[in-house]
């Protein structure tokens, strides 16, 4: 199918038809935190952002996720109602791409019922990135402003219109039943929209060669880098949490009255009690082995096992650090060192 | 609701004083609102402020923490430490919007039957006015 | 798990015997369990050294090696030390109650590949679990293995698991059973000494041989030692490893020592294998 | 006035000592207006060390928050003191873990630094966005100089301090074995403006607001860690059995966990607004804090953190302490 045109001015009618069709997901202003929530048709959308503060994956992959019901003293186990038809409007590449690397780890060896389940009934729309941040280093890692990698259709703000590029059969099928409101695109506006792609990937100025990082890695395992960068961590979850690619949880049971139910929930591998076992003794019992897990996590172990590194690049884990714990300089250091 | 609202309310009443002057009430046949859910501690100071909070988690419209008159702890101090905290906790919970009246503290001596009748009825009054507590309760949330 | 079947959901499992191996504070209970489905009767297989996610509705779960055989029978057998939120709750529960179990989780033994070979198993407290149905099932196959070693050793002889089998097996001469605790005690006519210094007085063969061991990480490191001391191949050693898990399959993140999940890749590695693994005996 | 060059001698000279161990200081960040804490080893490090507008981190938190590994058999466990630089509110936490004991004096050297205000981060990179570069930023009066790429900026004070600052009564350290330089006039008065207005709201109102703001916490627990008073060895937070606050993030386990947090600072909060800064998803967390301090230091006259030999707030207590609430 080809690229079609979407004029600004139809965007809400746009929104509209997809709020009808399935759930639709938008990035929501929560207080002054971005993050995807159910939207109905009615709402204004506005998609002028560099990113969410919470990423996409909050969608597929929920800080707190049902996995199934129960009742206390009784063996019937119930099942969570079926996931619907969803869709996501305005996820940026890096989020998206994100999506398609932690499909890997969720389809190995066993499937997760759950996320898949979520992600095969989620279609998502992707707005190329204009304005990257200060911290942005998709480039880097293999993805780019304009990175189509987990996307079902990618839009492209030309000023007046949008592009509307359609890239999977999923894609393609919303489209459709959009179709009316689509005007035709011509060559120039396929030009702009490459120009504009090219145009923010200039603006992205920190970079890493990351050649190298994997193979490297082990050999550092004692190195005193991992004490030196973890000195002002002070082990909360931010990194974590907001990192589009960590995918670690928790599993717990809640009881309220006599229903419980068992759940899993976002965990991360900073905190000390991730790893701690029963008996008191912790395999990685100071913030130093924990980063040492994380950045080995993503760039190493991740690599040998699904050949692609789990950082994309969005930043968020540098921006947010209130210690200003840089993976870039970290990675800096990883090649520097001896 | 056509039927009044009757709230649920917990009490942490301290082993020495108050647990007695509620059992004095009762022998004494004093009538007071059943609404109460007795959880008898040793000591007033004992109560620890998450006990409060997760008894309204868990669905309390009320909590009233009950001990001794000053000076008259059976550990010489506890329900002054009580007090410091319960204070404080009373100001915060209503600083986030539970509403006055929800929380409250109380000197219940043991030969106090007579006053535990007008604390009870005072707390249970409180807590109907303010309706069912539900800004933080468990209910189920995104089950 | 069946095929198809979503693999968080456990299988409700009931206790048909449970009895207590050693008391005090961290007491360790063997339940003896079968699963209610006969569907999940059918397709539930395990080998030696794998493990089960074993928990209660309403508490949680954590996962405990299988220590039985497949060839002892159509149940399950968990021995639990009581430690946390979920031992406890798991002491608690009497025979006729449901537990919920699922798996089985992890590689195994290679016990197949072993055959014609003279096992050693070597334990140290409640890690004697996972070593005991490779004890089993060579017992079961004695014809087709060279011989069966054991060692087992407990800071009193009131922590030893399993004692009343290894008393029993001591009496075979067609076993060799090796009984130690600590520091002596009255009315103990075994032997007396550390694992790894009975290990050395055992004094095993390398050649033709494995040697499985399991226990608490410092056992572990010197037994390690002295099995190199004995000229054993890294390729000879096996251990059996345990970290905090949630899954079970390689999703939840935590179990991982170096880029191998325990839960996946393990719990059963050899030593040739770990050895280059940094995380393994942290 | 601060003068960077006593700042790094004396840093020099304070981790060459043999009773030192390291010194936490401050340190340029790796872009635009970010500072990271650091800790220096060798007196050759001295030349990373900064002090400026910037230097928000409280640095006493890592006094209490780096674990204590069982020393080995045979060895001995190391006694040398930790040496730390500290802003007035950060001194103020200093003394209050003296005074819970949780750090011991012989263990620490404190070196105050006069502070005139830091910066509110969100501010500044609101008015100066997509700096990559590391600025210089250097106080000057009642004004801010920014010395940015496309040259020097000058800010009134009251445009990007942090909110905690400009009410702040202890700009200078209330104690140190060591101040760098004079002492500087403090800011504010230490009102409560703020905690009043949200006072005199009803019921629902409140509520509503806090609903909003509890609903968005994802609990990564960065208020915990960063707080210099948050350092118990076994939190509630992480334990399982009993379990208070389940691990589930929703409206009502939020709020019990940040009325919990609150209420665990109270009387011993000393305001230098850490967790407040470092929330990704911007709860007010100082709201809340700060109104427990002003309950305390209204109705009891008690301030944290000033005396180091004073007792904890939450266990002592006065006889005639107030008791209008209690029927």
């Amino acid at each position: 199918m080809d690229s079609m045109k979407l004029s600004k001015d139809k965007l809400n009618s746009f929104v509209a038809i997809l709020a009808e069709q399935k759930q639709l997901y938008m990035p929501q202003a929560e207080g002054e935190t971005l993050k995807y929530s159910p939207v109905n048709a009615k709402v204004q959308p506005d998609l002028v952002f560099s990113n969410t503060a919470v990423p996409a994956k909050s969608v597929v992959f929920p800080q707190v996720e049902t996995l199934f019901r129960y009742e206390v003293e009784k063996t019937d186990i119930k099942m969570p109602a079926g996931e619907e038809e969803r869709v996501l409007l305005g996820v940026r590449p890096c989020d998206a791409r994100a999506m398609s690397i932690v499909d890997n780890l969720f389809s190995w060896d066993v499937d997760d019922p759950y996320y898949l389940g979520k992600r095969e009934k989620t279609i998502v729309v992707g707005l190329a990135c204009q304005k990257p941040g200060v911290n942005c280093f998709c480039s880097s890692v293999g993805g780019g402003p304009a990175s189509t990698e987990g996307l079902d259709v990618l839009l492209t703000d030309l000023g007046e219109s949008f592009l509307v590029k359609p890239l999977t059969e999923k894609g393609e099928k919303l489209c459709q039943a959009a179709g009316e409101i689509f005007e035709e695109a011509s060559s120039d506006d396929l030009n702009s929209a490459e120009k504009l792609h090219q145009e923010a990937a200039a603006l992205i100025s920190r970079s890493i060669e990351t050649g190298g990082i994997p193979e490297k890695l082990p050999g550092l395992w004692e190195s005193g880098i991992w004490k030196e960068v973890s000195n002002a961590c002070l082990g909360c979850g931010i990194c974590t949490f907001l990192c589009p690619t960590c995918h670690c949880f928790d599993i717990q049971d809640e009881i309220e009255g006599f229903e419980g139910r068992r759940c899993r929930m976002w965990d991360s591998c900073m905190f000390g009690e991730y790893t701690l076992h029963t008996s008191g003794h912790n395999p990685r019992p100071t913030r130093r082995e924990r980063t040492r897990n994380r950045i080995n996590h993503k760039y190493n172990y991740f690599v040998q096992k699904f050949d692609v590194i789990a950082c994309v690049g969005c930043g968020r884990c540098i921006s947010s650090c209130p210690v200003n714990i840089d993976i870039i300089e970290i990675l800096q250091q990883v090649k520097e060192a001896q | 609701m056509s039927e009044q609202f009757q709230p649920n309310v917990v009490a942490f009443l301290c082993n020495w004083c108050s647990y007695a002057g509620a059992d004095l009430a009762g022998t004494s046949r004093i009538k007071y609102p059943h609404n109460l859910n007795v959880i008898r501690v040793m000591c007033s100071g004992r109560v620890n402020p998450l006990f409060v909070i997760n008894a309204f988690q868990q669905g309390a419209d009320g909590v009233l923490i009950s001990g001794c008159h000053p000076g008259d702890c059976h550990y010489m101090e506890g329900n002054f430490y009580a007090r410091r905290r319960f204070s404080l906790m009373n100001e915060l919970l209503e600083y986030v919007g539970v509403e006055p009246g929800r929380f409250n503290m109380s000197w219940v001596s043991a030969s106090e039957g007579a006053k535990w009748k007008d604390v009870v009825a005072g707390v249970v009054e409180k807590a109907k006015e303010a309706g069912p507590f539900d800004q933080f309760r468990r209910n189920k949330i995104n089950w | 798990m069946c095929d198809n079947a979503n693999p968080y959901v456990p299988y409700m499992a009931t206790i048909e015997d449970t009895w207590y191996e050693t008391l005090g504070d961290r007491c360790v209970k063997t339940f003896k369990v079968t699963l209610d489905d006969a569907a999940a009767r059918d397709c539930w297989s395990h080998k030696p050294g794998q493990c089960a996610m074993v928990g209660l509705l309403g508490v949680g779960e954590s996962m405990f090696c299988i220590s039985c055989s497949p060839t002892e029978g159509d149940f399950l057998r968990f021995s639990i030390m009581r430690a946390g939120k979920n031992t406890q709750a798991l002491h608690e529960q009497e025979i006729g109650d449901k537990i919920t179990v699922r798996g089985p989780y992890g590689n195994n033994f290679p016990m197949d590949d072993w055959k014609g070979k003279h096992i050693i198993t070597i334990g140290g407290g409640i890690g004697q679990a996972p070593l005991r149905p490779i004890v089993e099932y060579v017992k079961a196959n004695l014809d087709q293995y060279a011989g069966l070693t054991m060692i087992y050793g407990a800071r009193t002889s009131g922590d030893l698991c399993f004692k009343g089998e290894f008393e029993d097996m001591s009496k075979r001469d067609d076993l060799s059973c090796h009984m130690t605790i600590d520091l002596e005690e009255e009315g103990w006519n075994y032997n007396v000494g550390f694992v790894p210094t009975m290990l050395m007085d055992v004094n095993p063969s390398p050649e033709n041989a494995i040697a499985i061991t399991c226990g608490p990480p410092i056992m572990i490191r010197f037994v390690l030692e002295n099995l190199k001391k004995l000229n054993f191949a890294d390729e000879q050693i096996y251990t059996t490893l345990e970290n905090r898990m949630k899954c079970g399959f390689g999703k939840c993140g935590r179990c991982n020592v170096g880029s191998l999940y325990v839960c996946k890749d393990g719990p059963v590695f050899s030593y040739a294998t770990l050895k280059d693994v940094p995380e393994a005996f942290a | 006035m601060v003068d960077l060059e006593k700042m790094r001698t004396i840093a020099k000279e304070t981790v060459s000592r043999d009773d030192v161990r390291y010194l936490i200081g401050w340190r340029q960040g790796t872009y635009g207006f970010r500072v990271s804490p650091h800790f220096m080893k060798g007196p050759e490090e001295a030349e990373k060390l900064i002090f400026s507008p910037l230097c928000s981190n409280n640095l006493a938190t890592y006094l209490t928050l780096t674990e204590k590994l069982p020393v080995p058999r045979g060895e001995q466990p190391d006694s040398r003191k930790i040496a730390v630089m500290v802003k007035g509110c950060d001194s103020r936490a200093v003394v209050q873990q003296l005074i819970e004991k949780g750090i011991e004096r012989e263990r620490v050297f404190v070196i105050g630094c006069p502070c005139e205000g830091v910066l509110d981060l969100k501010k500044v990179e609101e008015k100066f966005p997509g700096i990559l570069s590391p600025v210089e930023v250097e106080w000057s009066g009642d004004k801010i100089i920014f010395t940015l790429p496309d040259g020097v900026k000058e800010v009134p004070k009251g445009e990007v301090l942090a909110k905690k600052c400009l009410s702040c009564r202890y700009p200078n350290p209330v104690m140190s074995d060591i101040t760098l330089w004079d002492e500087v006039k403090s800011l504010g008065d230490g009102n409560y403006e703020d905690v009043k207005e949200m006072e005199e709201k009803n019921p629902q109102e409140k509520w509503s607001f806090w609903k909003d703001k509890f609903s968005s916490c994802i609990r990564c627990y960065s208020c915990r860690n960063v707080c210099p008073m948050c350092y118990c060895e076994d939190c509630v937070l992480d334990r399982l059995n009993p379990q208070w606050i389940n691990r589930s993030a929703n409206i009502s386990e939020n709020s019990a966990f940040q009325l919990a947090r609150a209420f665990h600072l109270a009387g011993r909060c000393i305001e230098c607004g850490e967790c407040e800064r470092v929330c990704p998803v911007d709860i007010p967390l100082m709201a809340l804090n700060r109104k427990l301090a002003k309950e305390v230091r209204e109705q009891y006259e008690f301030e944290p953190g000033l005396d180091p030999e004073s007792k904890p707030f939450q266990s002592s207590y006065r006889p005639n302490d107030k008791e209008d609430f209690i029927l």
